[in-house]
């Protein structure tokens, strides 16, 4: 896959994020500042803006911009840490014309280590990684086994969701949550939730065979 | 919403355009939301960049000036700023000797103000700002936020750059005044967003919220309005569990959280100074007043700040800025 | 009642021993209730002597020191003080050049100065401020309040007096600066006296109260809440209908009554510069914060001083105050 | 009469002050600031003290004492017009030992110069000038009408009652309650309540005969 996949990938990203917008800011009232939903959507739709307008030479530059646009526009936490997880997986591709499972997988690891050198956060600390991480895992393991970048991306999204909701029961140690102690425990973490949605996107959105 | 106010989605924009017609010793940016000293940059001196989300006024814009701060940039109400303007005011204030960033203590920020270290293209350091003794267990949580002590370090940090020492001995003193900073704050009321037209947290009459921050994130706990006295000591004594400001003078700052009048703030000094007094701890020099707030929020915060010699005359040194100003 | 205080009766002593305690420069009387300069009395400088009832800090308490008053004196929540402490404040200054009284026109304030310049057996001159175009038929009342112009007045006679001038000139400058200038408040909130418990008046969610004094006395009329444009229109329009200040510069003053964060009045301050400069009435110098307040209100005052070279140079001149400082 | 019967008048003034101070502050609380009962009971509670610790020489020493003590002790406006009137009454009476009718007459005409030379009202203002006004002219023309000081003082009671009265439909023109224009009518000014208190204890506490 090339450059206009990763496009069409993001897009759906955006659609998701502006649909479920309500939902994840609903999460962040329970246990953080109301604006998860509001953070990204405003962030998803300026990278939509910006792939509509621009020209991109490789698959690496349309995540470059995308991470860009996400840093200049989300602020808060999940600004940097989206927008890191994208400059990483453009560094990953490289100069390449073409992604393939593999390189796509590795590029998502990288995204993942962006996000955990960012943040800081360990597994269980109720956050984004720990939806992101499961996912990553089984997307190496699936392909490993030989599967399609399809199948693995949907057992990729299946882990991502039983990620997301492990993270009800968890009392937070980062992030704005992390104040509220024990009051953080009952309420699933918000970024764990958008990024269970960016790998549906993927499932979704991109070739089933690359 | 008892606001003086247009759109609540311009507040901050319509406040920066204020700034600007108030002080015209300074810049506004009015696109990348920065204040910058008229006369940046000042070659051979360190540059101190600040920011971190409006709706704490004056920090951070009200600090900009001559021995204090060079830059600040203004993020939404309570949303950090993202690393562009950061970029940008750090570019703006850049002397040739560095600049550094000072942040206070919330994931967002730190997270915003590092990557725009990693694209500043110049050498910064970062001090992160972390005094609030309400948060507990921080090793469990994203540590304790950055509140009272901020004002103090802007400040001092402003006078040791001005002095033209270089970036690392100027970081070594915000850090010094980092850790010999503690801070604690009650709130009577809550403050209300512009964007949300109502109160963050319910505070029922006749209770308090002990332990709060600055952005309206509940506190400690929940207890019944007390006499200035004893609020007093609800908000000294943790300080003074924390660290031990025994034995040299302290800077004791009573800040107002934006909606608490002064004749209060003063009341509150009186009972502050009288328990620093029995602890034995010597008052050096007194602060009083909204320096950072958290918009209409009643409520006031106490910040003590051990202080040695060159604390002191750095923080006597002259200072001018739309908030703090003094032989300038 | 959401204050922190004490005893409601005892605010002001406490206030007053917090003022001691955070400004070690100044000499609290605290059976007279009066603030002092520590220097005080400058021998051959005119001595300036204002106060009032308390509610309004900083005015006046904040406002002695160096450049600006010599004495306040501190009168119960918005009561006049009585003779006596003004006797004692005029006595305490009295530097052999006479002592100017600066005084609100509310009936109590004047007849009690008034009393105590009889008593006072030194040359004393008194000065009446009455800025605030709220007042409308001020032949048929006891005339415009005394508001705003108090803070800027006492800076800028405060600067004559430093440089020696005699009482007759010093007392010249402050009817001139008085008769320049020109006030009007807004309250989105009522105040609670601590005494009352209560709201002084009731206002309905969604009004506001229009041509306020700093009393919680009721304002000219009660109007819908409206945007800040709108609301600086409101405060402006009687200003600059009231006296003409085109031509030559104003020093403009937006004035938080307690209860307003700043990042409002700078929303506000940016609405009434834009009238300003519609109106041909050129900004030389700004002053946003809160400086005569009325306890807990939420609201706001715009003031307008007709600016010479004179007046400004004498608003420029250092003053070294609690809540006013510069170039000292 | 001399400085003990003076004294009583003093006592009597004070005793009716306090028995109507709640009525006093709700009339000011009405067009004004909500004080002037308890300002004025602060201040004959301290006059009372005075009379109690101090010997004096002269029945003018009763009064200047009594005058400089409200002026130290009530504020607002009611301490200087209070103040005022003692103090000029005390002028008035010289050095006499011994005061009779016409010379308390005439110090209370000198009272009455004093809060209108202090305070500037004119009648018809909305204050206690109008009722101490019509009170010393009735004095006066009763005195000249040979009655005694006892039915004289009765008559100018019912002067400044009716005085009193009659300020209820004006609109203030001095004082705090001017502010309020057209809405200050309908009320009785508190002033010049407080002022027929004054001459009710007079009627009751002075010799008749005198
Ligand atoms: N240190 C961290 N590491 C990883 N993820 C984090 C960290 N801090 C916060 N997050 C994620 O960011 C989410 C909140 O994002 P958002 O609400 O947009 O930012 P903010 O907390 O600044 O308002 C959290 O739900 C969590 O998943
Ligand atoms: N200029 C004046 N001349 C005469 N009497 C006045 C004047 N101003 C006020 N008063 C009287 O003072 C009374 C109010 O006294 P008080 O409430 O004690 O003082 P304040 O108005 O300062 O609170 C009024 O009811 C009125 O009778
Ligand atoms: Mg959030
Ligand atoms: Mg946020
Ligand atoms: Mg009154
Ligand atoms: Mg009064």
């Amino acid at each position: 896959m090339g450059g206009p996949e990763l496009a069409a990938w993001l897009r759906e990203f955006a659609r998701l994020v502006a649909a479920n917008k309500d939902l994840l800011t609903a999460l962040d009232a329970a246990i953080g500042d109301a604006d998860h939903g509001t953070n990204l959507d405003r962030g998803m739709q300026a990278v939509v803006k910006v792939l509509d307008a621009e020209e991109f030479d490789t698959p690496a530059a349309v995540l470059k911009r995308t991470g860009m646009t996400l840093v200049s526009t989300v602020g808060g936490a999940s600004g940097p840490l989206y927008g890191t997880a994208f400059l990483r997986m453009s560094t990953a591709l490289g100069e390449e014309q073409s992604v393939d499972a593999p390189a796509f997988a590795k590029a998502l690891r990288a995204a993942l280590d962006g996000v955990v050198a960012r943040g800081k956060a360990a597994p269980g600390d109720k956050t984004m990684v720990d939806a992101l991480q499961p996912a990553v895992d089984a997307l190496d393991a699936q392909l490993a086994a030989g599967q399609f970048l399809a199948g693995a991306l949907q057992e990729a999204v299946r882990a991502a969701e039983q990620g997301r909701a492990a993270t009800a029961p968890l009392v937070a140690r980062k992030g704005r949550a992390s104040y509220l102690g024990e009051r953080s425990a009952g309420h699933e973490d918000p970024g764990a939730a958008s990024v269970t949605l960016l790998l549906a996107a993927a499932a979704t959105a991109l070739p089933g065979e690359a | 919403m008892n606001k003086l106010i247009n759109d609540p989605a311009g507040v901050v924009a319509d406040a920066l355009r204020g700034i600007a017609a108030a002080h015209p010793d300074l810049r506004v940016d009015h696109e990348q939301r920065l204040v910058v000293r008229g006369d940046a940059p000042v070659r051979g001196k360190v540059g101190l960049v600040s920011g971190g989300g409006s709706g704490h006024e004056p920090l951070h814009a009200g600090f900009v000036g001559p021995g204090m701060l060079d830059a600040a940039c203004a993020g939404e109400i309570f949303t950090s700023p993202v690393p562009d303007q950061m970029v940008a005011a750090t570019r703006a204030v850049d002397g040739g000797a560095g600049v550094l960033h000072i942040v206070k203590n919330y994931t967002g920020d730190v997270m915003n103000f590092e990557m725009a270290a990693e694209l500043a293209e110049t050498e910064v350091v970062a001090v992160v700002v972390d005094d609030d003794v309400a948060v507990q267990d921080s090793l469990y949580t994203a540590g304790r936020r950055g509140v009272g002590v901020t004002v103090l370090l802007e400040k001092i940090t402003g006078a040791a750059a001005d002095q033209g020492r270089p970036l690392t001995e100027v970081a070594a003193v915000a850090r010094r005044v980092n850790e010999n900073g503690r801070s604690m704050g009650v709130a009577l009321t809550s403050c209300t967003v512009p964007a949300a037209g109502r109160p963050t947290f319910d505070l029922p009459g006749g209770e308090m919220e002990l332990g709060i921050g600055i952005h309206g994130e509940p506190g400690r706990r929940r207890v019944p309005l007390a006499p200035a006295a004893e609020v007093a000591e609800m908000l000294v004594t943790p300080i003074l569990a924390d660290l031990d400001f025994t034995g040299g003078g302290v800077i004791a700052f009573v800040n107002g959280m934006g909606a608490t009048p002064l004749i209060e703030l003063y009341v509150m000094f009186n009972e502050v100074a009288a328990i620093l007094e029995k602890a034995g701890v010597a008052v050096a020099r007194a602060l009083v007043g909204p320096y950072i707030t958290s918009l209409d929020m009643a409520g006031c915060s106490v910040t003590l700040l051990r202080a040695d010699d060159e604390i002191l005359s750095l923080w006597d040194a002259p200072v001018r800025t739309p908030a703090l100003r003094w032989g300038a």
